[in-house]
């Protein structure tokens, strides 16, 4: 596992952006701040029953957090909320040293050289953070 | 089970420092300082020193990590819930501030708070600001002859409109303990909060605010053998969470325009501007210490000392004890008139004798008022006291009869 | 006119301990603490602690010689008319909210209150709060296209309803000095009072706040070399006498009765309850230590640093400066954006590089917002600064680049 | 010079509390507090002129404190504005260590071992400060 936060896959997947944008007809909306950096995530979510359809996002953040945005748009629609709690206990794990295996999505693992920057965790974990909150609020609407 | 005060007493560099003969009972004023909160401040300012929860690098990252090991710290001595719950403040006075301004906040005119004739003037006047400002009504408990907290008294007092009762957990004139849980119970009865001033009750031991079933907790690092300059605000968890924030500034924000800010949760909400961070840091290491103490053995060890402090001073001529005459449900404060010798003198004579103690009004004016006292004379007994302390005292207050008489 | 920055790092703790490769750029948030501050706080608290202002015996005068001793070094190194003008704080935050409090108790809706965009937060936010509780009018200097405080527009924005003017001395952001005497002769015209907020200044030499002619100065003790966790606010004696106080409790009152409380004149009223003592009286060795520093070297010295570095800046392709593109009137800060890259992240790579830089909104989002970014990197200098620490900040951002493209 | 402060002369004018009370038809009256040890002393004043031509007080104090009412009741009455005003800079210089000589009234004197301890000057000088204010405010009602 390389040590350099800044891999080639983090720049890749900051850069695609997916899911960059807002949605027409979210089913819960999230604006979530990093207090401590400034970071901001917008999320909406579009869900069918428990199923996550859409999920969209602006993000405003350093490579780190939109790296983590993209990678959540990319593998959240289709998911399950339980699965998605899944991906997020797993992420913190990760970051905390104590990684659960295997990974339930393997491209987390991109995230490992982040551990050692505890000022950084917060950063990959806001677009997780903001998604929990969006499924929750809409738990709570349905 | 026995304790070693002269090892502990080692244990503090203020003694290793002072001249013989040296016989310091003014703790409750402010403890003396513990080598390995000193020593944590210093390695704190000499190896860490950055400011915290901003920056990235390493030193920026250990200093923010050591700040928030601090927090960790004081959750644990005051067995908090969460370490979420602890806000840093400058001390206890700057704490009960913050309660007054920020629940003040949330009160309207006609809403009570209510407060104790013994309170010391930190948990007093700022209540009396916020009901000049607020029309909030103001109302005090009285007290038993003997300067107890009558909180006998309280369910009768209570009102649909008292959303407050703020009092202190032990008097820094007499060392009574109130009784919590009689303050706790008649609150939850018209859903008031309580908040305890653990100023006086933190430097003899750990607390359980889960077990006291208080809402808010105050107390300063200087009392409990850590630094000066930093104290605690203990909430719990929705308690903080409904409060306004009072001081404002870098740190506790989100986001800032010149039209409107919003603010971070608690305890960020709380720690406008750069926190006391070595100091934090340093009260850290002096709870821990404290937390791994023989408490039992120094109880009895206070206690002892305590006992032997009354006798000997009902010895004394014309000598006139304010506050329990036992030793039971209180801490080892003793607080006296000698035969109406001016306290400034008394400690002026005990001076000569090597004795720190205490004079004056004792910053709680009205509990003098109550005693029909302009000041008294105060004795505090710590871990690290030790009975030739208390005899020098003695000998002390019998030659100052004879000097001033 | 030579100046040694290396002899001068060897007195400062930090620079012993850390392991190079270590460049400390980020004294902006905090500077590291100098030896003889540090001393004097561990001197303070390990031979002479005790509470101020209330003992007779010994100990308690020494604390209390060693407490106003620090006030009176703090009067000496701001030039006041007289030690009672210093009020010790918890910090410069502390400072802006109490004149926020206080000065803020003394106006009526309408009255007018003028901050800038370029402020930090601490002297925005207490201002905000203030206008949302009060009704008080809070009005906006605006920035010329550098981040410079326009103050060529503030006697067209003054009324007779202005009462105060509120700026930074010196821009966390830009090092931008702000123009001074323009503030007071305008504020002068229409009987205004002008606060400055010198956290930024203070650790650039001593200050002569006469000489300003302002009403008010607040400084932070651990961005000028000294302990955290005490700052200072000066007042001009007939400006402090005038306020009302905010924190109440021990040692500011006369006579307290539950009904009502009168309070002690100036500092005294202004420093309710256990003041930072020893952090106090290691500010006060800082200050006297910087008040015999070479100041015109240590200028000369500060200003080839920043040349250099904006230089150095100027030839990394996609730096975009923050602020004045010139080295005058100005305090060596540096802000600026490389290449759009997140500053975190920027940052982050400085830091395998040792260089320590601070990255983020600064406290000052309306003016990260008035440059149209939303965060900043920024470099600061101090007098223990070397060219090598430039050097590798340069270095470091051109990997940066090359790490995060 | 005794260094014992609780000289037989201190605690023989506190007990002989010259002046004590207040007067019938006052020209000034000031009450003064320590505010850091929470002595007391309400003065009143009848001034014929520039003269003191009479001078009650009430003092709440320590032993310092009543001895300084005390002999400044006894010395003051006959005195002008200017005699009690260098009494006055007299026993601030004694009490810092750097005394007139002679002293104006050579009874102040006793206050000399005061001098080592600053915490107790406050005690010495506060009937004196309470004269200079009575004065003062005679002044501007004359
Ligand atoms: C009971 C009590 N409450 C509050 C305080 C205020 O503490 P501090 O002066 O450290 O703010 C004290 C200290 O004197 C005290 O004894
Ligand atoms: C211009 C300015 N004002 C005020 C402050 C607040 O200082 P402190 O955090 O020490 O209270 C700072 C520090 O960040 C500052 O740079």
């Amino acid at each position: 596992m390389s040590e350099e936060i800044y891999q080639q896959a983090i720049k890749e997947l900051a850069q695609a952006a997916h899911g960059a944008g807002r949605l027409a007809q979210p089913t819960a909306s999230v604006r979530l701040d990093n207090a401590l950096c400034g970071d901001r995530v917008t999320l909406d979510l579009r869900s069918e029953g428990d199923t996550i359809a859409e999920l969209a996002h602006e993000t405003r953040g350093c490579l780190l957090c939109r790296a983590a945005a993209s990678l959540l748009a990319r593998e959240a629609p289709g998911k399950s909320a339980d699965e998605l709690a899944r991906a997020h206990a797993a992420l913190t794990a990760l970051l905390q040293g104590d990684p659960a295996e295997p990974l339930p999505w393997p491209a987390l693992s991109i995230f490992a050289p982040v551990r050692a920057y505890k000022s950084r965790h917060g950063c990959v974990l806001l677009p997780f953070r903001a998604l929990r909150e969006a499924i929750g609020s809409s738990d709570r609407t349905d | 089970m026995s304790f070693d005060a002269l090892a502990l007493r080692r244990e503090f560099p203020l003694f290793a420092a002072v001249p013989a003969p040296f016989h310091y009972l003014d703790s409750a004023a402010t403890s003396q300082i513990h080598g390995a909160a000193l020593d944590a401040l210093v390695r704190h300012e000499s190896t860490r020193r950055a400011n915290v929860a901003r920056g990235t690098y390493r030193l920026a990252e250990a200093a923010t990590a050591a700040y928030e090991e601090a927090r960790a710290a004081a959750a644990r001595f005051l067995n908090a819930a969460d370490a979420g719950e602890i806000v840093f403040t400058s001390g206890a006075t700057a704490a009960l501030n913050l309660v007054a301004g920020a629940f003040g906040a949330t009160l309207q005119a006609g809403d009570e708070v209510i407060v104790s004739l013994a309170e010391h003037h930190s948990n007093l006047v700022p209540w009396q600001l916020l009901r000049d400002r607020t029309g909030v009504v103001l109302r005090f408990l009285p007290l038993a002859a003997d300067g107890r907290i009558a909180t006998e008294a309280l369910p009768a007092m209570l009102t649909p409109r008292s959303r407050l009762i703020a009092l202190t957990h032990c008097s820094n004139v007499t060392g009574a303990l109130t009784d919590v849980p009689a303050v706790v119970a008649a609150a939850r009865a018209v859903g008031a909060r309580v908040l305890l001033d653990g100023a006086q009750r933190v430097q003899h031991g750990p607390v359980d605010v889960q077990a006291l079933g208080v809402d808010f907790y105050a107390f300063s690092g200087h009392k409990c053998y850590g630094p000066g300059g930093v104290g605690v605000l203990w909430g719990r968890g929705e308690a903080l969470a409904a409060l306004p924030p009072v001081v404002a500034g870098g740190g506790m924000v989100g986001e800032v325009t010149p039209e409107r800010t919003d603010f971070a949760p608690p305890p960020q909400r709380f720690e406008a501007g750069t926190p006391p961070i070595a100091a934090a840091v340093g009260l850290g290491a002096a709870l821990d210490w404290m937390a791994g103490l023989p408490w039992p053995a120094i109880h009895a060890h206070e206690r002892a000392l305590l006992d032997r402090l009354l006798r000997g001073l009902a010895g004394l001529p014309g000598l006139r004890l304010l506050g329990p005459a036992d030793a039971a449900a209180r801490h080892p404060i003793v607080s006296f008139d000698l035969a109406g010798l001016h306290p400034h003198d008394v400690c002026q004579v005990l001076d000569r004798h090597g004795v720190a103690l205490r004079g004056g009004n004792l910053c709680a004016q009205p509990l003098m008022r109550h005693f029909d006292v302009a000041g008294a004379n105060r004795a505090s007994i710590a871990p690290y006291t030790t009975a030739e302390d208390v005899d020098a005292l003695l000998a002390g207050l019998a030659d100052a009869i004879r000097v001033l008489t």
